[in-house]
């Protein structure tokens, strides 16, 4: 079962950090995966180009909502500039996981959001 | 007699070469059937030998070749007509699976025969390729698309029936049986119902035919169609079968070679049927591979199919109505066809069928391109586990205790 | 230098069994490969081992056999876009063939775009897949269909080019190397007058993907079709190529599985490319076996196979023409593909294909579904062979031998 | 080469019995096989219901040219009722070869456009 479901994911699906929404983010994205119907909402509060406060909302599948909550982990402090530095190798490292070609999008789902809200684009670059 | 049905089922899987390999170290318990079945030795050595002694394109060439294809081919529509009983075999049009048939029906008696005022019938249990078609169609012709709602408990809720299908109906659409309740809808009433109003009917058997013995005659729809990949055959191929009337007066689908009888350059004159509907360069190893199939399913016997489906279902209800916080789509097991779709709690769907995947069992999660059907029950996905003729009661043993697995991992 | 490319075909022809078979007592010899080609073990391996280890519904499963099956599709989509250099995979469409790609096309580029006094502009030299659906999508929306003529030499006479390509023109569909004649067309050429006057340009690629490399970007297609069957592959599949901004825009074909992004009662939204235009199980095998055919084409080289096929169509229109009462239809061989349409005296082709396969020889005979270019020789049919890549000198020396006999025996 | 083409078909196909057209025909008929492009029109006089002049007109491959030749050999003097009883069997033997599937059209062409004459049928009865 280690294979998919480590215990720190476990941990984060079980006991979501940052969970909910804020009062006046000034980045707000939401998505979905029409394959599984995970939801995802990210919200974020950016001074001088630094996240200052995050917040996440959905649901889905583990992969997703607990990639999303080890997202709320990190991103807080961070600066815009770094976040458009993640790609899908480092969100891979953070899961720490094997994932197959179907799941990969429950994983990327988050950053997905994440970048579309940052860059305001409307599809995932190639 | 669970334990003489599952001794001819272990021989039966026997010569299916898939199930005898390992997941994460596990047999392969495959559960996936009602998205696609696994394939026997017969099946693919038919289409092994068609390419290695056979192949050539077929209808138009005089060789040896192109003869031998061409009469596998054509023999391969006779036996598809014999196997649901068809009037002719003229009447069996290949197309690439239940969803062209259904596309092929909407873009030429659709096109043909629906504009504003007229009412097209459907359910809310419809796989997605019976919705959209009518939805892209409606969008360009104005019609209006009307639903059978759904009971609680997975049933089609036909208390509105008569207001629903009407005089303005001319056809109406469903699912012989759902591939996400199981249900397995009351065809003669639907039928007759149709025919009071004089709407067409079109059966999506998808899920019935690889199940059941057919016979479309009895069943009277105008139109019925299914998938050769759920049913043991290959994939990339499917039938469309349609009443002979109907099938001469409509236009043509696609256009292009075989479908014709002339071309000149201002205008081109259509073949007789099938061919009308066939254009281009079928699926010819398919069809033929379709052919052994549909023998090799004959002579295990429909009915003992059947049987043995609805055994293991009783079972698996049974068993999985035991494991916590497990709740069951649809009705109960007489009521439908070989196939649980069910919740755990709130695990994800994909969840389960990922843990479930680690004990080497193969189910199904997600929407199974049929939301609407979980919108009815406010939610956004399912699992399912559908069974095929090579399962037994120890493969529903098997996912019952990975599922009491899954809910204590994810408690 | 014959012979050392005769050594390399015998070795490459080792690997497709069906050659290995005789026919009344002979050597098969296969020139009916502009029908239809042989399948190497190699692309008959990969098939049978995907049924046999990973067979199962692509996209929706999470289960082990799922995600395999579906990175085999996908990858053989990354490979078609390779073969063929499209900018990126997301452009390339599975359908079953050729003619479903340019029905694709004509059901939702040509349903948006075209209208009364518009123009479709197509060649006398077509394929009836490339006549048919512009005909029928004709009588529905008023549009015009013109016709490059052909001259007696079988090339495209492009002289009143400039006025049947108008500022009316909103697409220019043609054939890139004729079933036929064996024309290769002028791409360059065409698609230059095509984008002065704003057309689109569509290439059907059936007669050529097989034959000689092949670069969209370079070529500059809006679209690009072809058939699996014809390069080494499994029938049931093939390929629809278009440039990108052009299928984002395109409304979808089929409605059905995999095509939708989400579906509710009152309306759908579609998926992404390339998903939005396969609607549907798709034909998993073979779209896998698919890939395998352009891994082993690629293998033996486009550049090898383009010259070979070269080579031989240059010896085998000098050996025919010493034949009594052969005819050659169309040009010299530097201007065409590896095929060679004739006629011999007044013998009908059906009765020549039938001599000949007495001696094991497999040629078509027929209109070869392009009657408007035999209307242009005033001819109802005619007599075809065509080569690939397993094909030897020694195959046309038989052939020539051959038709020697048929032509004593009906002289 | 015999088993398609014996010498009787070939001879029938170089010489065609009956080949052209009656001045005043009681019943013409025409068809032809999209796949082969074979053209036939047989044309009869009959009088009291016995056939008492016939003539083929067509082209196309042997097969098809030299049944009609061979069919017109035997008609005049038959009885239109006994024509009808012909079936595809009846039209093998006199061939006297193996035919395939694909060229059993052009076998059977002359016996579509025969029965479609006298009956008056668009389409060849199954
Ligand atoms: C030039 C050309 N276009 C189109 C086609 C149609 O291809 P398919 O029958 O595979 O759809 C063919 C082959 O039959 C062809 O030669
Ligand atoms: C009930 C039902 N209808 C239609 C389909 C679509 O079949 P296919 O994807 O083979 O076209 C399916 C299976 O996916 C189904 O279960």
């Amino acid at each position: 079962m280690e294979a998919l479901y480590r215990e720190a994911i476990l941990d984060h699906y079980k006991h979501p950090r940052r969970k909910g929404h804020l009062d006046a983010p000034d980045i707000q994205y939401h998505d979905h995966n029409p394959f599984c119907g995970d939801e995802l909402t990210i919200e974020l509060k950016v001074e001088d180009g630094v996240v200052v406060d995050a917040a996440f909302d959905g649901r889905g599948c583990a992969i997703s909502q607990a990639t999303a909550s080890m997202i709320m982990e990190e991103i807080v402090g961070l600066s815009v500039d770094e976040l458009k530095t993640w790609d899908k190798q480092y969100i891979l490292d953070m899961l720490g996981i094997e994932i197959g070609p179907v799941r990969l999008k429950c994983a990327l789902l988050s950053l997905k959001v994440l970048k579309a809200g940052l860059w305001g684009l409307e599809e995932w670059p190639e | 007699m669970q334990a003489t049905v599952n001794d001819r089922t272990t021989e039966l899987a026997a010569q299916f070469p898939i199930l005898q390999r390992e997941v994460h170290g596990k047999r392969l318990v495959y559960l996936d059937n009602a998205a696609s079945s696994q394939k026997p030795t017969a099946v693919l050595d038919v289409m092994e030998r068609y390419y290695r002694q056979s192949n050539a394109n077929v209808h138009r060439g005089v060789h040896t070749l192109s003869e031998e294809a061409t009469t596998l081919y054509e023999d391969a529509r006779v036996r598809l007509a014999g196997f649901i009983n068809a009037p002719s075999d003229k009447q069996i049009i290949f197309t690439r699976g239940t969803t062209e048939g259904i596309n092929l029906v909407a873009h030429t008696w659709g096109r043909a025969n629906l504009g504003p005022g007229d009412e097209v019938l459907i359910t809310q249990m419809e796989h997605h390729s019976n919705i959209v078609p009518w939805q892209i169609l409606r969008d360009q012709l104005g019609f209006t698309l009307r639903y059978i709602p759904i009971t609680p408990l997975g049933e089609l809720d036909l208390r509105e029936l008569d207001v629903l299908l009407n005089a303005r109906t001319k056809l109406l659409s469903f699912v012989h049986a759902s591939n996400v309740l199981g249900t397995v809808n009351p065809v003669p009433q639907l039928v007759q119902a149709a025919r009071q109003v004089g709407a067409k009917v079109l059966i999506d058997g998808a899920q019935s035919v690889p199940h059941m013995p057919i016979d479309v005659q009895e069943l009277d729809a105008d139109f019925f169609v299914f998938s050769s990949h759920k049913m043991c055959g290959p994939t990339g191929v499917g039938v469309l079968y349609g009443k002979r009337d109907l099938l001469e007066e409509m236009p043509p689908f696609m256009g292009g070679g075989d479908m014709i009888r002339s071309v000149t350059m201002t205008e081109s004159r259509w073949n007789t049927l099938p061919y009308k509907f066939e254009a281009g360069t079928p699926a010819i190893a398919e069809v033929i591979g379709l052919g052994a199939a549909v023998d090799f399913l004959t002579d295990v016997g429909m009915g003992w199919i059947h049987a043995h489906e609805q055994m293991l279902t009783r079972y698996a209800y049974e068993r999985l109505s035991q494991v916590e916080g497990l709740r069951i789509l649809g009705p109960e097991p007489e009521k439908r066809g070989g196939l649980i779709a069910f919740t755990l709690g709130d695990i994800h769907p994909h969840d389960i069928s990922a843990v479930l995947d680690m004990d080497g069992i193969a189910i199904r999660a997600g929407h199974h391109c049929a939301q609407p059907v979980h919108d009815c029950y406010n939610i956004a996905a399912s699992a399912r586990a559908s069974f095929y003729l090579y399962n037994t009661t120890e493969d529903v043993d098997l996912l019952a205790e990975s599922l009491e697995k899954a809910h204590k991992l994810f408690g």
